[in-house]
């Protein structure tokens, strides 16, 4: 099992072990053509310890957040919610801060929202 | 002083593994009146319990304690074993470390110590334990069933068949049920009419039974033996005894829009209908909702028509009561509302059915007379999509049922053969989770449809139906195949979830029967009396109990009608002797008790007593029915004087435990 | 006033319509009245009375009175009716025998009232119109019958009779009184403050049980602290927690039949306001079950003998802030 | 005769408690009743309290023997605490001689040890009356509310604290007590031949007509509207009476003291019942012990001491004037 | 503080016995845990329960006191819940009122059905008792055990 299997629960707040493998998500899921693994597998992987295969994927990006398996998964699963927290133990796993406030002067720009910069520094860093 | 033997259960490693038994039993052997204490691996076997007989004459015990497990396991068995060693039952107590302590707790010093404390507290009790003698009362030899379906109409049969008289609620205008509307069964594939409408004449020519249809339990009193219950006939606005069911009136009507619920609104019927040929009464019922005459009083054209005269727009509700020994419970269940379930566009399309609509929609006597066509166009579809587990096994509230519905699997099969067997020329695509197909002969059946008949079975889930140009878009994942799939079809038709019938719920609480969260009737125990309710004289057939196939559902109702045939049979029945009891010497008379009395069991006397100095004093003093009384105990705490005591649950006993427990 | 009563009482004697009558007699000085049988014309004109020391309820004698030979006279102030009907709700009172006569009342007197203004050493008491003469060791004064009032009758819930044969004065209205005002400033303190303050009260208790004895809903044929098997059997209040439970028991025990008569305040030796306990359920149950009145009539249910499936849950009783 | 400045009552307090426990009548919520004396605690304005002095050497609740029991052993405990020395200002000349009452029931042989052991414990130090109340009538009974007795008598006259020992006991008690010398003015005595009930007369209610008290036609009377409650017992301050109870622990069984009353349906209660199965002969009961048989059996020492308490808790003001007067009337 | 923690309160639950002590029966079957502090005695229904039972609780050195019945609808008796409903909340009420910690009572419906709830409401009325200390208010000190 692999030490982020319970990170990713308690980042998600959601238990993998009730799915019941319908593949509703999968189903239901408007970005699938696109995906390296499916919602069904996000969930699966998580449940079989997959975890860091899952992080190494480019393919976590991919899940565009629209919650659709989320309102149709029968188990209340919630598969996005799962990548989400995949997305999140990535940036973990990077360890340090991915970003620091010594950087933010040097990222702003006349286009962007300074409350954007603000933001992915909360995100980004462990501090935070 | 009693004395009391103590005999501590292992059962097996269950209370051993947590609770250190041998420890226990010394403990206890302390305790004041205790002459006997012991320990053994299995005290509900035979040689447990001959142990107790043994202790019981070699130690002239007059109380035992076992701690064991839940008293709702085996408080009866303790009891029995008691009794035949000479004991009276009722000085039985039972400390209860399983459930409630060597199954919840880890720490074997901390379950030890509360196992201790629990047998205490069952001493305790037993010290102020008093033999009860079971009273009697009469039982009334007839038996009511609730609903007409199969369940209710087999157990129904099977009751007449023993010599008891039977009658049948049924809230319809004929009985039949679900089955009814039902095309083919499987595994046999034989016609569900074909079966089922011989057993509804038989109900009907039974001299035995009384069907009683198009009607409602509105009141329940009484108790196991002794049920009075009222119905409510309503009125159908037809007199039964003179409507031959000829079914003039029913082309005559002039009213043709009224949707009709026999099949599931798929067509229309009149105002006075019968809901199909082989309806049972063959009598014919006037909808008041659509009948211009019952509304405003102007039509009258099926009185006209009618040759018997048996048209009564004037008939009024009638209210039966009748008195029964025995309540059966038969009320079935109904497939779920798809209103929850936008995603495979049921309110959409009227191309998106529900397997029951499929029923009609393939039944000869349905509204396409057994062609399958498109609801939408007539047209024959060509590409079906069937869905299953819709709404069951959700992770309940919102989202659906948390049951499996147990059929769906198998009639989806059915549907699947049938319409590949008919229409070789269509593409027939079940979307499923698993497949459940326990049950003889079901599994070779679902074989059958993907080999035999080429259904094409994907392991998946439909995540959304798009009604567009005439097609339904049906987009869906492939688990095994590793893709989505998208699916043109033309029918998409769902597996709805099963609940029990609405009318359910008020009928359990008339009933005091216990319903459990879904609304299935709760049985007596899960393993060892299925058809039984908790509530005695109450028996459950059918899917009112959880959701059952037909051979179950009949299987069950046989079940049923023997219980019910074993209480009718016997004269009379012991009573549970822990019923309330006054001590006249302190009634007041003041009706507190006889105010919270759900049964009516208390009632009044005058009653002469000795006053001091040689005088006689007249009081009013509660009395109490031991055959009605249940034994809540409500009354006992309305009573300001504490009069008013229960027994084998009196204030005493119960403060000895408070203080076991507390000290 | 008291005239019309007194005449009433011989006449019902006389006239051999009651074999008895209950009404007040005179004492010492005046104030001391005391319940008492009537059984000739004479014995009344010579020791009755209807003064405004009258305070004692008289309904509760009738369970006995009314169970004995003949028809019993009885006089019953306002909220004593209240009392009398309860007790027939409860078929205490055969009220075939009894011929009820209700006396209008403006509130009654007390010798406690009396004493809280300073009183002491009241050798005899005058009424007049509104106001009381009185003698003491130590001088004479007038008193305001208002300043007299007994603590019951400065809330008095009504001036109408409920239920008698026959009334002597104007049948008077219900009230609209804050009965509850003092229940309410104790719901204000803090837990602390009102567990200090009733075991500072109940802590005077001396279990002399005159409360209960008076009180015309604890009228047990054998009260459960009289009774050896009732578990809760005493005598005395050997700890604390027997001080509580004896007043928490009673107060529940009579729960939506005590009628608030207040004869429970008004009898205890210690002054522990032990109305307030009764009052307290009696606001709760009309908050939370509807305005109830015990002994108002003789068919509502009382509200601990009956329930809605909307009652609340227990849980709406909240720490420190009752009803929420 | 020693003398104390009234403004100083407090240092009076203070150096009898310094020695020993003091116990004074005082106001607890609202109402007069003898307490330990604590620093600031004063006398209550009142005549007296509403349980009489009894109280200290009869307490409402006394434990009397402890069993503990484990498992099936039962272990026999004497709780009996040693008492100490103390002393109790403020008693009236009323409970002062229902003490001599007391005595005589609870020192008579065997004596009562615990009741004895207060008793020996305890200095009385009582206080003459200036302002009786109009239930008073001590002085019917022979009592001199001036004179009030005890083992130290004291007088509250103008702004001093008069004591006078009379019994070696007080004396100890005084010498030990940094009082000044002084001689009391004489009192205004004028108020108690104002008080109505100085002329009852409870003492002639003898042996010789016992049999004629018990039968008179009043007692139904009198006892027609007695509550049966125990008001009148338990603030009498010679009434005696207790039960013996058990208390249940968990782990043992108290055995406990109380006051009982004979106006209780349960009093005296055998296996065959009651023998006073009505209030009549309950309230009988009480009277005539008081009037009758108490006299009877001492001396013709009246069981009443005159302090009029029951005349002011009785709920329904009935008394024992009331039945003296009552009985009075028929009288020979 | 430290006392706190040490504190292991003394609690009754009054359990139905159709209901919730089911109920408790079913959380055992589940192997759900809640702490040894909690026994449980069997009433036929949650109106069987006097309040004189939970004053004696009290009096006997229990520290907390919850009733569970069937949910209200469900009782097996049809009405019973509804008057203990009505009894346990005037008399939470006047313990309150009385100064009396309005957490030391409770009560809960549990329906055979609810292992997980009963076992979850124990472990609450578990930790609010210990957190609020030992009943000092309603005890007799007589039953504190040597």
């Amino acid at each position: 099992m692999s030490q982020w299997t319970d990170t990713i629960r308690q980042i998600s707040g959601v238990d993998p072990r009730k799915c019941m493998k319908c593949g509703k998500c999968t189903a239901t899921c408007p970005a699938y053509d696109h995906m390296e693994y499916h919602p069904h597998q996000f969930v699966d992987m998580v449940t079989t310890g997959r975890v860091e295969e899952l992080m190494a994927s480019k393919g976590i990006y991919t899940c565009l957040t629209c919650f659709a398996c989320v309102e149709r998964c029968p188990r209340s699963v919630e598969p996005a919610a799962i990548i989400e927290a995949v997305r999140l133990a990535v940036i973990r796993q990077q360890g340090g801060n991915h970003m620091t406030p010594d950087q933010i002067p040097g990222l702003l720009d006349e286009e962007l929202p300074q409350q954007a910069i603000t933001s992915a520094l909360r995100k980004y860093s462990k501090g935070g | 002083m009693q004395r009391i033997g103590v005999f501590v259960c292992w059962c097996g490693s269950n209370i051993a593994a947590t609770v250190d038994v041998v420890q226990v039993a010394q403990a206890l052997a302390k305790e004041p009146g205790v002459v006997f204490a012991t320990d053994y691996q299995y005290m509900c076997s035979q040689a447990g319990q001959d142990l107790i007989g043994a202790a019981i004459k070699e130690h002239g015990l007059t109380g035992v304690v076992i701690c064991s497990c839940s008293p709702r396991m085996h408080e009866t068995t303790f009891r029995k074993t008691c009794q035949k060693a000479g004991l009276n039952p009722y000085m039985v107590e039972i400390a209860n470390i399983r459930e409630h302590c060597s199954w919840i707790h880890k720490d074997k010093p901390t379950a030890t110590e509360k196992a201790v404390i629990l047998g205490r507290a069952a001493i305790a009790k037993v010290h102020l334990n008093a033999p009860l003698t079971a009273g009697t009362s009469p039982v009334t030899k007839r038996a009511l069933v609730i609903g007409g379906g199969i369940a209710g109409i087999q157990t129904a049969l099977d009751i007449a068949d023993a010599g008891f008289p039977v009658d049948i609620v049924e809230k319809k205008p004929t009985i039949g049920g679900k089955m009814t509307q039902i095309d083919k069964t499987f595994p046999t594939l034989d016609c569900a009419a074909c079966i089922l409408t011989p057993k509804m004449v038989d109900v009907s020519q039974n001299e035995k039974i009384d069907i009683i249809s198009y009607a409602q339990v509105e009141k329940v009193q009484g108790f196991v033996g002794n049920f009075s219950v009222t119905i409510r006939k309503k009125a159908r606005y037809v007199d039964e005894s003179k409507c031959t069911g000829c079914g003039l009136c029913t082309e005559k009507c002039p009213q043709k829009k009224v949707p009709n619920e026999f099949n599931l609104g798929l067509d229309t019927r009149r105002a006075i209908y019968i809901p199909f040929a082989q309806a049972v009464p063959k009598v014919a019922t006037i909808d008041p909702d659509y009948c211009s005459m019952l509304k405003s009083g102007k039509c009258g054209v099926c009185a006209k028509v009618c040759a018997a005269g048996a048209i009564d727009y004037k008939q009024q509700d009638e209210l039966i009561t009748r008195e029964y020994g025995a309540i059966v419970v038969a009320t079935g269940f109904e497939p779920i509302g798809m209103d929850k379930f936008d995603e495979f566009a049921y309110a959409q399309s009227p191309d998106v059915v529900t397997s029951l609509e499929l029923e009609r929609l393939m039944n000869a006597a349905g509204p396409t007379g057994g062609t399958l066509l498109r609801p939408s166009d007539g047209t024959h579809p060509h590409t079906l999509v069937f869905v299953q587990c819709v709404g069951s096994r959700c992770d309940g509230g919102e989202k659906g049922k948390p049951y499996c519905s147990k059929i769906c699997c198998m009639y989806t099969a059915k549907h699947a053969m049938l319409i590949r067997d008919k229409y070789p020329d269509t593409e027939v695509y079940v979307f499923y989770i698993d497949v459940r197909t326990p049950g003889k002969n079901f599994d070779e059946f679902y074989r059958r449809a993907v080999e035999e008949y080429g259904v094409h079975y994907i392991k998946g889930m439909v995540g959304k139906v798009t009604p567009q140009d005439g097609k339904l878009k049906v987009q869906a994942s492939d688990l095994l195949g590793g893709r989505q799939l998208h699916i043109d079809a033309d029918m998409v038709v769902l597996a709805a979830a099963i609940e029990p019938d609405k009318s359910a719920r008020p009928l359990a609480t008339m009933l005091t029967a216990s319903m459990d969260t879904n609304d299935f009737f709760t049985e007596a125990h899960p393993k060892l009396r299925p058809v039984e309710s908790p509530t005695a004289g109450i028996f459950l057939s059918g899917a009112c109990q959880g959701p059952k196939d037909i051979p179950e559902t009949v299987a069950q109702a046989g079940a049923a009608a023997s219980k019910v045939i074993g209480l009718l049979s016997k004269d009379a029945l012991t009573c549970n002797p822990c019923t309330a009891q006054p001590d006249e010497l302190k009634c007041n008379g003041c009706s507190s008790c006889e105010n919270v009395c759900p049964y009516g069991a208390i009632s009044y006397i005058d009653k002469p007593f000795r006053g001091p100095n040689r005088t006689t004093l007249i009081r009013r003093v509660a009395q109490v029915n031991p055959a009605v009384c249940q034994g809540c105990g409500a009354c006992t705490v309305a009573c300001p004087s504490g009069a008013m005591d229960l027994q084998g649950f009196s204030n005493k006993q119960i403060m000895a435990e408070v203080d076991a427990i507390c000290r | 006033m008291q005239e019309r009563v007194i005449e009433k009482a011989a006449q019902l004697l006389e006239s051999g319509a009651c074999a008895r009558v209950l009404g007040w007699k005179t004492g010492e000085f005046f104030y001391d009245v005391t319940p008492a049988v009537f059984t000739s014309a004479q014995q009344v004109r010579q020791e009755m009375v209807f003064s405004p020391f009258c305070g004692a309820n008289l309904s509760k004698y009738l369970i006995a009175e009314s169970r004995k030979e003949g028809k019993v006279g009885v006089f019953l102030k306002p909220c004593d009716s209240f009392s009398f009907v309860q007790l027939q709700k409860e078929h205490r009172i055969l009220r075939e025998n009894v011929y009820a006569v209700g006396v209008q009342c403006q509130g009654m007197s007390d010798i406690e009232a009396l004493k809280a203004l300073g009183l002491r050493g009241i050798t005899a008491v005058q009424a007049e119109e509104d106001r009381l003469t009185v003698s003491t060791l130590y001088g004479e004064k007038t008193v305001a019958l208002e300043e007299a009032l007994s603590l019951r009758c400065r809330s008095c819930k009504s001036r109408a009779l409920h239920d008698c044969d026959e009334l002597i004065g104007d049948q008077g209205r219900d009230l609209d009184t804050d009965r509850f005002g003092e229940v309410a400033r104790l719901e204000a303190m803090s837990p602390e403050e009102r567990f200090a303050f009733w075991r500072s009260q109940l802590s005077k208790c001396i279990r002399c049980n005159a409360c209960r004895n008076v009180c015309p809903a604890c009228s047990c044929e054998k009260c459960v602290f009289d009774d050896p098997n009732s578990g809760v059997q005493n005598k005395a209040a050997a700890d604390p927690f027997e001080e509580d439970l004896f007043h928490i028991i009673r107060a529940f025990h009579v729960a939506g039949r005590c009628t608030d008569c207040g004869e429970c305040t008004r009898v205890c030796p210690q002054h522990i306001p032990l109305h307030l306990l009764n009052r307290k359920l009696i606001k709760d149950m009309n908050a939370l079950y509807g305005p109830y009145q015990a002994g108002s009539d003789f068919d509502s249910k009382p509200p601990m003998l009956t329930f809605t499936q909307e009652d609340p849950e227990a849980s709406i009783i909240t720490e420190g802030r009752g009803i929420q | 005769m020693k003398k104390w400045e009234l403004s100083r009552l407090q240092e009076l307090f203070e150096a009898i408690a310094a020695q020993e426990p003091l116990y004074i009548p005082t106001d607890v919520s609202g109402q007069p009743t003898f307490a330990l004396w604590q620093p600031g605690m004063a006398l209550t304005r009142e005549l007296n309290t509403v349980r009489s002095a009894k109280d200290l050497f009869f307490p409402q609740v006394e434990e009397l023997v402890k069993f503990k029991v484990e498992g099936k052993k039962i272990q026999v405990l004497d709780p009996q605490v040693q008492i100490r020395d103390q002393v109790v200002f403020g008693v009236r000349a009323c409970d002062a001689r229902s003490f001599d009452i007391l005595d005589s029931v609870f020192l008579a042989e065997p004596a009562d040890t615990y009741y004895r052991d207060r008793r020996a414990h305890t200095t009385v130090m009582t206080l003459a009356c200036t302002h009786p109340e109009e239930s008073c009538f001590c002085t019917s009974l022979g009592i001199d509310p001036q004179a009030p007795g005890g083992d130290v008598s004291c007088w509250i006259e103008g702004e001093a604290l008069y004591l006078n020992a009379n019994t070696p006991k007080g004396q100890a008690l005084l010498s030990r007590l940094p009082l000044d010398e002084g001689e009391k003015p004489e009192a205004d005595r004028s108020v108690f031949d104002r008080l109505p009930l100085k002329d009852l007369d409870l003492t002639r209610f003898g042996e010789k007509k016992l049999l004629d008290w018990f039968h008179s036609p009043k007692w139904g009377e009198l006892s027609q509207s007695c509550l049966g409650c125990g008001t009148c017992t338990f603030v009498c301050p010679t009434c005696q009476c207790y039960d013996i109870r058990d208390f249940d622990t968990g782990h043992g069984v108290q055995r406990f003291r109380c006051w009982d009353s004979c106006m209780y349906s349960d009093f005296t209660m055998m296996a065959h019942g009651t023998n006073r199965p009505t209030q009549l002969e309950r309230f009988r009961q009480r009277f005539m012990h008081k009037l009758v048989y108490y006299p009877a059996d001492h001396g013709g020492q009246v069981g009443c001491v005159g302090c009029g308490r029951c005349l002011r808790k009785c709920p329904i003001s009935m008394n024992i004037v009331k039945v003296a007067r009552a009985l009075g009337e028929e009288e020979v | 503080m430290q006392m706190n923690q040490e504190f292991k309160p003394t609690i009754v639950a009054f359990c139905c016995n159709w209901c919730s002590y089911a109920g408790a029966d079913l959380s055992g079957t589940n192997r759900l845990q809640y702490p040894a502090n909690v026994k449980i005695i069997r009433i036929p229904c949650s109106c069987r329960l006097n309040p004189m039972f939970i004053l004696r609780a009290f009096q006997r050195g229990a520290d907390g006191v919850i009733l569970c019945g069937c949910h209200p609808g469900d009782c097996h008796y049809t009405t019973g819940n509804y008057y203990a409903r009505r009894r346990m909340t005037l008399l939470f009420s006047l313990l309150d009122y009385m100064g009396i910690e309005r957490q030391r009572t409770r009560v809960e419906w549990v329906s055979a059905a609810e292992g997980a709830k009963f076992a979850a409401t124990m472990n609450d009325f578990v930790d609010t008792i210990t957190k609020l200390g030992p009943n000092r208010r309603l005890e007799d000190l007589r039953c504190k055990s040597e």
